[in-house]
């Protein structure tokens, strides 16, 4: 019973998923988009962590800081976002956010 | 040779341009400047390309006046002529003059860009018989579409929308495939010069798409039957000078790419797809002429009798004859001086009644004779009668598809009783009876300007009734080797297949 | 100075960055005022030609930092166009923002951060590289797109490209996790050596990373079905941050696009060739057709840049030098086409805001024929008829097409252009068959000179004099890639 | 040189009355127009006696025409007897028309026109006989058709001139379809449409086939019908003769000149001109005897109960062609020119004659209101009197009589020589003889003869022509009292082989102008017992009882209704031809390209708009549908790979 | 070897399910707990994976800043929660059908992923290898300050994008707040602040001053 990298790839899969899902389920609230962004970059994190310390080189880690970084960056704009957008509609409703189509 | 210097081909294809280029920088208001500008430049025009004529050697089947420059890369600027493409850069540089005198009057309305649209175009279509690379004849030959599409749509009648639309997107559906084909060919053949691929030999598999492809562009614009709707629809919503441009011109260029690139270029195609051109065009001269026999406009009889005579020039084509392909040139260029006359010949009373409306015509010869006359030269001219400049084209058609086949030549040769009857029909519904109509009452007769449209128009048309030789003469070397390649071609292929095992043209493997 | 000029071929980026800071510093100590934000504006432009100048004295191909970065003629050629496409959105920036009093000194320093971004994408030799420089100018482009905070549009124009734009970097960045497992590093020749095994085609990890990476990518293109904030952003930002999206950020992303199918997945030629032939087709057919009926300028112009990007993107699924070259040509052609449109429609002011709607072009060949002209130049070359640019990009595209022996491919993608030309024939319909309507507010100076230019680039792009270097430039940069 | 002054002496009176006629006025365009047909008709008997006495024949070129490969085409005049003879007859009819229209259309306003289109239509007539290829002949054949369709359109305010025009233009294209083809066909077979090339490459056809419409058939047969299908078009021979009587609506000298002498004889003398053809096609032969001899027939029972005066000389020509075609049949060419020869002066002088009574009673045609003119119009009368002695055929056996007794006599004997199956063709033409007497003099009772039936304002108004009309008339007449008689040896008498010299060519097995002179006498008797029978009928009828008719008519009315209209032809074609073809003209347009084609175009524009809407609905401007978009196409392509393996 | 296996199967379980309850949770604020929890055993993970320093920035960054951003965010907003989740169900099936089949082809080809060093990593570069001499932090730091100071700096720039679009986005200079501006406070003068009226008698003072800031 050896954990080997399929485990946390697999768990990372699991967490990708559920990220993407998170997405595209969810229909009222924008912020909950976001934190399903973050569960992605958490599986993608997960995923260069492992392949990192399999491999035994480093580089992964340093991807997954990098993206540590950016995803709170993100965080920081997409909230920002948010809460423009909140202060101009009144909601930030996903159902709503449809001004523009066609 | 070298009397205008080396360039005369490019001075004549880009004068008109050159002017509507400094056309632009004139005031909108001068009405009058723009119109005497543009007619002295077509004329200019017309007149160098009459020097084109004068100094073509007939004896020399080659490529005349050659230019050649370095361009993008691969692809070169080359422009040259022949036999085969000589005269309709005449007869472009002859209906120009006359589109802008017959459109001096009945445009009013933003002249200036009216004329600069004209001068583009006359270059765009003067460059498409002049050039001899692949590439640049595409470019002239789908940048017409622009300046005729502004022309339908800003200057045209009340579907001109419907009617430019339809021409534009009809037209542009044809020569897309035409493009894939052309640059199919420069990889097979490393190169878009057209002498030299006048000289390749594409394989037999590959001849019979890209002879596809071409043929999807020049049926729509010959037009054949049944891609001719466009025609009608851009023939009566145009104006008088832009159904002229249509009829004389640009309906050539169709007829012009099958003689200059589907025959020589993929001769056995071409002669596998003989039949089935035989089929369309036998149904374009009997289905339009019949469709032309029911129309109530005028401009749509014209219209569709302009298909039935293409249709004899696309048969005629594909006789491989020197006879048939003769035909079809002269059939194209007398068509070119006809149905441009006829056109003009409608815009004449569309200027004073404003309707195209046969029924709203009739008895006009009681106070129009001169243009009863005019009229009934071209009517007689576009039923074929001898000794107008129809006949020759038509007979020689006919005759080169009796040779070959003898169903084609049957059928075809009905549209001589059809189209006796729908010309015949329409001028007597127009020109004869008791003039009754009020707003008829007082129509006046052709003013002179009118005349000097006119009058060269039936000037050429019985001359080359009579004494067809100033054409036949420039094209028959250029013909003859064009057939002898062909025939060549073909033996060759054939023999090539014989010796393989035989691969049913079916079953021909699809690149 | 001999270990700085190590750093040399950094210059540029090096050039924008500090720029952008510089111009940070001085907009947040100067006086908050247009005048001032004006400036700025200016100064941005001078840094971008500065940087583009500093792009032009490069010569052949270079490697930093242990190969995270690259510049070879393909870099430079791109981020020529780049910083071009980023100065001319910022000069059509200029009266529109001013007309509305929202000039900022924050938005030339996001311009200039962005573009930095671009240009790290185009110099991108490593994953890591790749996903910083692609989320520098994503995160920039957010905040540019949401800039009229004010306006509800905007900012829904902002969530919508972040959260979308979140969920396809969290693909790229699972593709790239994957390739870095898959080869063990992240450097691009690492990946490119481990992809040209064997069987490398049939391990699916590698497949894998592949398709994430390439969504990623896609989406940055806007490529089909990857596309779908595209309309909606571009109607909703400002409309000069809409021509901005529309020019520089689609240059970067095709050269990344480029860059990695090419050098790095070049071991497995046939597996990408069918994705992006896949999102080609799909790219130029929903192009053509969902921009039939739109009544908005901007949503038109979406979609006419989803159509363009699918004929780009014909050009690079033959995988050849000459497929390559094509697309540099496209994409250059595009800039200058967009860009001249886009200017056409900043020029167009009734009531002190430039249009919204198609239907409001009528007529304008009868009060402002010059600009009507140059417009439906645009349109025609945009629909590719000869003699424009517009032709000459379908047909180097077409042309390596045919050549790669992608005749469907051709074939579809010469059908959706006709159907496209329907929409571009409209607007030239409306605006030369049409009943005027009331003549537009008098032309602004700088929009004008926009599309002039372009225009009579447009238009003379048959004289060798202008399409030669740019033809050579292309197929130079494109043989670096191979 | 004579010849060229010939030709085209017509042709520059046209020119000039037609270009320069409003601004000379008409009575110079007239006199010019017809002094120049004077000295044409002067010059063609001067060639007729060097060619036909003096055996001159010539062939000038003047033009390059047509040239393309192979084929290569002059305008050329050829000259010898055949041509002389048509010289003659043409230029001197037309003259005598020229003439006789100056009184009759001295009232008409367009008269610069009208001759015009005479002189027009001379030179094409001209350019017809003095053919030296195909294609020369076509071009006169068709530009007489011209003239044609001009003259019987002249009067254009008339709608029903507008139709004959028309229908006369159309009927002879559908001839001229035939002869078309036959042309391409010869040029098919022998490489040139050239005569002489043609002429002397025939013997080497014999008994060869070609592939015409996929069947395999005999080279010169199917040429030669082809030809004589354009021969039947133009000499309105059955089935294609119903725009013959409905060119009456044109004015009457233009029925004297082109429906009478010389156009409506272009058939005949192009099958004449073309014996070296037809001498080795007697499949075909055959056929021109059937449809010559028919036509005959058909055309005399029509004129029986005609009432319109120059509807029944109209179907006297029809049936009088019937007769030239059936001499030629059977092969005696010399004898079916002779009657076209004798024909174009007696025809004519009938014609001019109908013509000067119209002109008398106002432009009345119809016989029913006519009768009792002979004292009104007494010159008029004799001519016409003369004119049905020579059409009838009046003369003494075995001596001497009109123009067309020995015309006809000749004819009717060749028919019984030429054994054809139960000598239908000499049967047919004997009857018909007799019906051409009756109908004659039918015409001349009910016009001349008996109480008048024109209202008392014509009648009292009717007078006698000027002459300028009446001199024409007396030139014809003498022709037709003459012609037959002086012309007859050389036509067709012993010495006709030096005559025709190589104009003609008879087939080596051809012995019908010896077997001529060897039929029974009963058979020489035969037409004139006809002629006599028709002539007593008549007289019963008209002059003795004139309650006959009617009662004849009621006793036998489908019959009489069924010859009334003319066998119904008309209807038929109405219902079979044209107005199915304005159907299908219209169904083609209104449905074929109306609907399928333009259906289909823009049905396909309809589909790209409805796809277009589709399409913009997929952008729904919920995030979660984008997302969703691109969840789907990821694991679309994913899956793609997953099943491939990676493959390709 | 058990135990590592034993932690591993506890971390897993729990991250998955807690992203699991992240997006089906009713209640934002409780939906940033759920994340939060994520995080803390993705750490775990980390710790498990010898990449301690992740771990720990995992946890710092992401549950110190991030996720508490959220939560601040969340609340600031003040979202009706009570009406939230209505409409979950409506396109879930088909949505859930293709993200199973995505889910399905990851696990089935990376799940069972081993590292068999052929082909993989072949052309790797050698310069990144772990160090077993130095810390996992410390081999981190050596290698971001030297070799990957480009991307450092890039990140860099990252977070001043952030910044600048953080500020411009949401900082709002409103219109009627009073602002207290030092410099022009300092720099007042007398004649700034006093107004000198002269009155006429029984005539009422209207203050002028009340418009000024």
């Amino acid at each position: 019973m050896d954990i080997g990298l399929g485990h946390y790839l697999a768990v990372a899969a699991c967490l990708f998923t559920l990220g993407i899902f998170g997405i595209f389920l969810n229909r009222k609230n924008v912020i909950v988009i976001l934190m399903s962004v973050e569960l992605m970059l958490l599986a993608v994190n997960i995923n260069l962590v492992a392949f990192s310390s399999f491999l035994g080189n480093l580089t992964g880690q340093i991807f997954a800081l990098f993206v540590l970084t950016v995803a709170a960056a993100e965080a920081a704009i997409g909230l920002a976002i948010v809460v423009v957008y909140f202060r101009n509609r009144g909601t930030i409703a996903v159902e709503d956010i449809n001004l523009m189509k066609g | 040779m070298n009397l205008a210097g080396n360039s005369l081909l490019s001075v004549v294809t880009f004068l008109p341009a050159t002017v509507a280029i400094f056309m632009c920088f004139l005031n909108s208001e001068a009405k009058q400047n723009a119109r005497w500008i543009a007619l002295w430049t077509t004329l200019f025009t017309f007149a160098l390309s009459l020097l084109i004529w004068i100094n073509f050697d007939p004896a020399n089947p080659d490529f005349q006046f050659v230019e050649e420059r370095a361009w993008l890369g691969p692809i070169k600027y080359k422009m040259g002529v022949d036999g085969i493409s000589m005269l309709f850069v005449v007869l472009t540089a002859f209906v120009m003059p006359l589109c802008i005198l017959a459109s001096w009057e009945s445009v009013e309305d933003r002249v200036k860009e009216y004329m600069i649209a004209f001068l583009v175009l006359e270059t765009l279509m003067i460059g498409v018989f002049c050039a001899l690379d692949l590439v640049l004849f595409y470019i002239f030959f789908e940048a017409g579409l622009i300046p005729m599409f502004i022309i339908i749509g800003v200057w045209g009648g009340a579907r001109r929308v419907y009617a430019s639309f339809k021409f534009f997107l009809y037209t542009l559906l044809g020569s897309v495939l035409m493009l894939l084909a052309v640059l199919a060919m420069y990889w097979q053949a490393g190169t878009t010069d057209i002498p030299t691929l006048l000289r390749t030999d594409f394989p037999v598999s590959m001849q019979w798409w890209l002879w596809l492809a071409f043929f999807a562009s020049f049926a729509v614009k010959m037009p054949m039957w049944p891609v001719h709707t466009w025609l009608p629809d851009a023939h009566v919503e145009a104006p008088t000078a832009g159904s002229v441009i249509l009829a004389a011109i640009l309906l050539k260029m169709g007829g012009y790419g099958f003689l200059r690139f589907s025959l020589p270029m993929f001769p056995v195609a071409s002669v596998d797809f003989a039949p089935l051109v035989f089929v369309l065009s036998v149904v374009a001269i009997i289905y339009t002429s019949l469709v032309a026999l029911a129309q109530e406009d005028v401009k749509k009889l014209i219209a569709y009798s302009s298909v039935a005579h293409m249709g004899f020039v696309t048969m005629g084509i594909f006789t491989f004859s020197q006879q048939g392909l003769d035909g079809a040139i002269f059939q194209m260029l007398s068509h070119g001086f006809v149905s441009a006359a006829l056109f003009l010949c409608v815009g004449v009373v569309y200027d004073r009644i404003h309707t195209r409306d046969i029924a709203a015509y009739g008895g006009l010869v009681n106070r129009m004779p001169i243009y009863a006359f005019c009229f009934m030269i071209f009517t007689m001219a576009n039923v074929g009668l001898p000794g107008t400049s129809g006949f020759v084209g038509e007979f020689l058609t006919l005759l080169a598809a009796f040779k070959a086949n003898t169903w084609v030549a049957f059928f075809a040769t009905t549209g001589v009783i059809l189209s006796a009857a729908y010309a015949l029909y329409l001028y007597r519904r127009m020109m004869y009876g008791v003039l009754e109509k009020p707003k008829l009452k007082a129509i006046a007769d052709m003013t002179p300007r009118e005349i000097a449209v006119m009058a060269p128009l039936v000037i050429l048309t019985i001359l080359f009734g009579f004494y067809p030789a100033p054409i036949l003469d420039v094209t028959a070397k250029s013909v003859n080797r064009l057939v002898e390649r062909h025939d060549a071609a073909v033996k060759k292929a054939r023999a090539e297949s014989a010796t393989r095992v035989v691969i049913s043209p079916a079953a021909a493997p699809t690149r | 100075m001999s270990a700085l000029a190590v750093y040399a071929p950094l210059l540029p980026e090096a050039i924008l960055a500090i720029g952008a800071m510089v111009l940070l510093m001085l907009g947040v100590f100067r006086p908050d005022t247009q005048e001032e934000a004006g400036r700025i504006m200016w100064l941005a432009i001078a840094v971008l030609l500065a940087a583009g100048f500093a792009v032009l004295q490069g010569a052949g191909t270079e490697l930093l930092f242990a190969g995270a970065f690259i510049v070879d003629s393909f870099a430079r050629f791109m981020k020529i166009v780049v910083l071009a496409g980023a100065g001319v959105a910022l000069i059509l920036s200029f009266d529109e923002m001013a007309d509305r009093k929202s000039l900022k000194f924050e938005f030339p320093v996001l311009v200039l951060l962005s573009t930095t971004g671009m240009m790290m994408m185009v110099s991108a030799n490593d994953l890591i590289s790749l996903y910083l420089g692609l989320e520098l100018q994503s995160l920039a482009l957010y905040v540019v797109a949401a800039f009229r905070r004010d306006s509800t549009r905007s900012s829904e124009a902002g969530l919508k490209y972040f959260v979308l734009g979140a969920l396809s970097s969290g693909m790229l960045l699972y593709g790239a996790s994957l390739l870095y497992g898959f080869a063990g590093a992240t450097s691009f020749e690492a990946i490119a050596a481990a992809a040209r095994a064997p069987d490398a085609g049939r391990d699916m990890l590698l497949i894998f990373g592949l398709v994430f990476l390439l969504v990623g990518i896609a989406f940055k293109i806007s490529a089909v079905p990857f596309h779908m904030w595209t309309p909606d952003v571009y109607e909703g930002a400002p409309t000069p941050v809409t021509a901005f999206f529309a020019s520089a950020p689609k240059v970067a992303a095709m050269a990344l696009f480029i860059r990695v199918v090419i050098s790095v997945f070049a071991g497995i030629q046939p597996q990408w060739q069918q994705i992006v032939v896949f999102l080609a087709i799909a790219s130029m057919l929903l192009g053509a057709f969902a921009a039939i009926r739109q009544t908005s300028i901007k949503r038109l112009m979406a979609y006419s840049s989803i159509a363009n990007m699918g004929y780009a993107l014909v050009g690079l699924a033959a995988g050849t030098v000459e497929g390559v070259q094509g697309v540099l040509v496209y994409m250059a052609i595009y800039i200058v086409m967009t860009l001249g449109t886009f200017a056409v429609i900043l020029a167009m002011r009734r009531d002190g805001a430039p249009i919204e709607e198609i239907n409001e072009l009528a007529g304008l060949s009868k009060t402002n024929l010059p600009m009507a002209f140059a417009m439906a130049m645009f349109m025609f070359s945009m629909a590719g008829i000869p003699p424009l640019a517009g032709f000459f990009a379908k047909f180097y595209v077409f042309m390596a097409a045919i050549k790669a022996e992608l005749y469907s491919l051709a074939v579809i993608g010469v059908l959706a252009s006709v159907v496209g030309a329907y929409y571009y024939l409209r607007i030239v319909k409306l605006m030369f068959f049409d009943d005027a309507r009331a003549p537009f507010e008098a032309t602004l100076p700088k929009e004008r000179a926009v599309q002039w230019v372009a225009m009579v680039l447009i238009i003379a792009f048959v004289l060798p004099v202008i399409s030669a270097p740019l033809v050579d430039a292309a197929a130079a940069a494109a043989r670096t890639l191979f | 040189m004579i010849y060229q002054a010939i030709v085209f002496l017509p042709l520059l009176g046209a020119l000039i009355a037609g270009f320069f006629g409003r601004v000379i006025g008409p009575r110079p365009a007239e006199l010019i127009t017809s002094g120049f047909l004077v000295v044409a008709a002067v010059l063609s008997w001067i060639a007729f006696w060097q060619v036909g006495i003096g055996h001159a024949t010539d062939k000038i070129t003047i033009m390059r025409w047509v040239s393309s490969g192979e084929l290569d085409v002059s305008w050329a005049i050829r000259v010898d007897t055949l041509t002389a003879v048509m010289l003659v007859v043409v230029t001197t009819v037309s003259a005598l028309v020229h003439i006789y229209s100056i009184g009759y259309m001295h009232e008409d306003p367009h008269r610069q026109r009208f001759f015009a289109y005479l002189s027009l239509f001379t030179f094409a007539m001209l350019m017809l006989v003095t053919a030296d290829n195909f294609l020369q002949m076509f071009f006169g054949w068709e530009g007489v058709g011209l003239a044609s369709y001009l003259l019987i359109g002249f009067w254009y305010q008339k709608p029903e001139a507008n139709a004959a025009a028309i229908k006369a233009f159309v009927v002879n294209r559908v001839g001229d379809f035939g002869f078309a083809l036959g042309v391409f066909g010869v040029f098919f077979v022998f490489q040139t449409i050239s005569f002489d090339a043609v002429f002397a490459a025939a013997p080497q056809q014999v008994g060869k086939t070609m592939n015409f419409l996929g069947y395999e058939v005999d080279i010169l047969t199917t040429l030669c019908l082809l030809l004589f299908v354009g021969a039947m078009g133009k000499s309105a021979q059955f089935l294609l003769h119903t725009w013959l009587p409905d060119a009456m609506e044109g004015p009457t000298p233009v029925s004297a000149l082109i429906h009478a002498a010389t156009m409506v004889t272009a058939g005949v003398f192009m099958v004449a001109r073309l014996s070296p053809l037809f001498e080795y096609a007697p499949v075909a032969l055959q056929v021109v005897t059937l449809v010559g001899a028919v036509t005959a027939f058909f055309a005399a029972t029509v004129g029986l109960v005609q009432n319109d005066i120059k509807r029944v000389i109209a179907y006297s020509t029809c049936s009088q062609l019937g007769y030239m075609f059936a001499a030629i049949g059977v092969g005696a060419y010399s004898a079916g020119i002779f009657h076209l020869f004798t024909h174009a002066f007696f025809k004519a002088l009938l014609f001019l004659g109908a013509g000067s009574v119209i002109h008398a009673m106002h432009h009345e045609q119809d016989m029913r209101h006519m009768g009792g003119l002979r004292s009104k119009i007494p010159i008029t009368w004799a001519m016409m009197l003369i004119g049905t002695l020579a059409l009838t055929g009046v003369g003494i056996p075995f001596v001497a009589g009109f123009a067309g007794f020995h015309s006809k006599d000749v004819i009717v004997e060749a028919a019984y020589a030429g054994h054809t199956p139960y000598n239908y063709a000499f049967w047919l033409l004997v009857i018909a003889a007799f019906m051409t007497s009756f109908y004659s003099w039918r015409l001349m009772f009910m016009t001349f003869y008996g109480r008048t039936r024109a209202d008392h304002h014509t009648y009292e108004h009717a007078h006698e022509s000027p002459y300028v009309m009446l001199v024409p008339l007396f030139v014809l007449a003498a022709g037709a009292i003459f012609a037959g008689f002086l012309f007859k040896g050389m036509f067709v008498g012993d010495g006709y082989k030096e005559f025709w010299g190589k104009a003609i060519f008879e087939g080596p097995n051809s012995h019908i102008m010896h077997a001529i002179h060897e039929v029974p006498a009963w058979v020489v008797m035969s037409p004139f017992f006809a002629m006599l029978g028709g002539f007593a009928l008549s007289y019963l009828y008209y002059i003795h009882s004139p309650w006959l008719p009617e009662a004849t008519a009621n006793a036998f009315r489908p019959l009489y209704l069924f010859l009334l209209n003319k066998w119904y032809f008309d209807e038929l074609y109405d219902r079979i031809f044209v107005r199915p073809t304005f159907a299908v003209a219209r169904f083609l347009w209104k449905k074929g390209d109306g609907a399928v084609i333009d259906g289909a175009i823009d049905g396909t524009a309809n589909r790209v708009l409805v796809t277009a809407n589709s399409v913009a609905k997929l952008q729904t401007g919920y995030i979660y549908h984008y997302a969703f978009a691109m969840l789907i196409g990821l694991a679309a392509i994913i899956t793609w790979f997953m099943f491939r393996r990676g493959g390709v | 070897m058990a135990l590592t296996a034993l932690f591993f199967y506890l971390f897993a379980a729990v991250t998955v399910m807690s992203g699991l309850l992240v997006i089906v949770a009713r209640n934002p604020v409780h939906a940033v707990l759920w994340l939060i929890l994520a995080f803390f055993n993705a750490a775990g993970l980390f710790v498990l994976l010898g990449a301690e320093f992740l771990a720990m920035i995992l946890v710092v960054v992401y549950v110190g800043a991030v996720a508490v951003l959220f939560l601040f965010v969340v609340m600031m907003l003040d979202v009706d929660f009570a009406s939230l989740r209505a409409g979950f169900i409506r396109h879930a099936s088909v949505g859930a059908l293709v993200g199973l089949v995505l889910l399905v082809e990851l696990i089935m080809v990376l799940g069972t992923r081993v590292l068999t060093g052929a082909g993989v990593g072949a052309g790797a570069v050698k310069t990144a290898v772990t160090d077993p001499n130095l810390t996992n932090t410390e081999a981190i730091g050596r290698l971001l300050y030297t070799q990957y100071v480009y991307f450092f700096q890039a990140a860099g720039l990252i977070l001043l994008v952030a910044m600048i679009g953080a500020i411009v986005l949401t900082l709002r200079h409103k219109e009627g707040v009073r602002r207290q501006s030092i410099s022009v406070q300092n720099a007042r003068t007398p004649a700034m602040a006093v107004e000198v009226v002269k009155l006429a008698p029984g005539q009422v003072i209207v203050p002028s001053g009340e418009r000024r800031g």
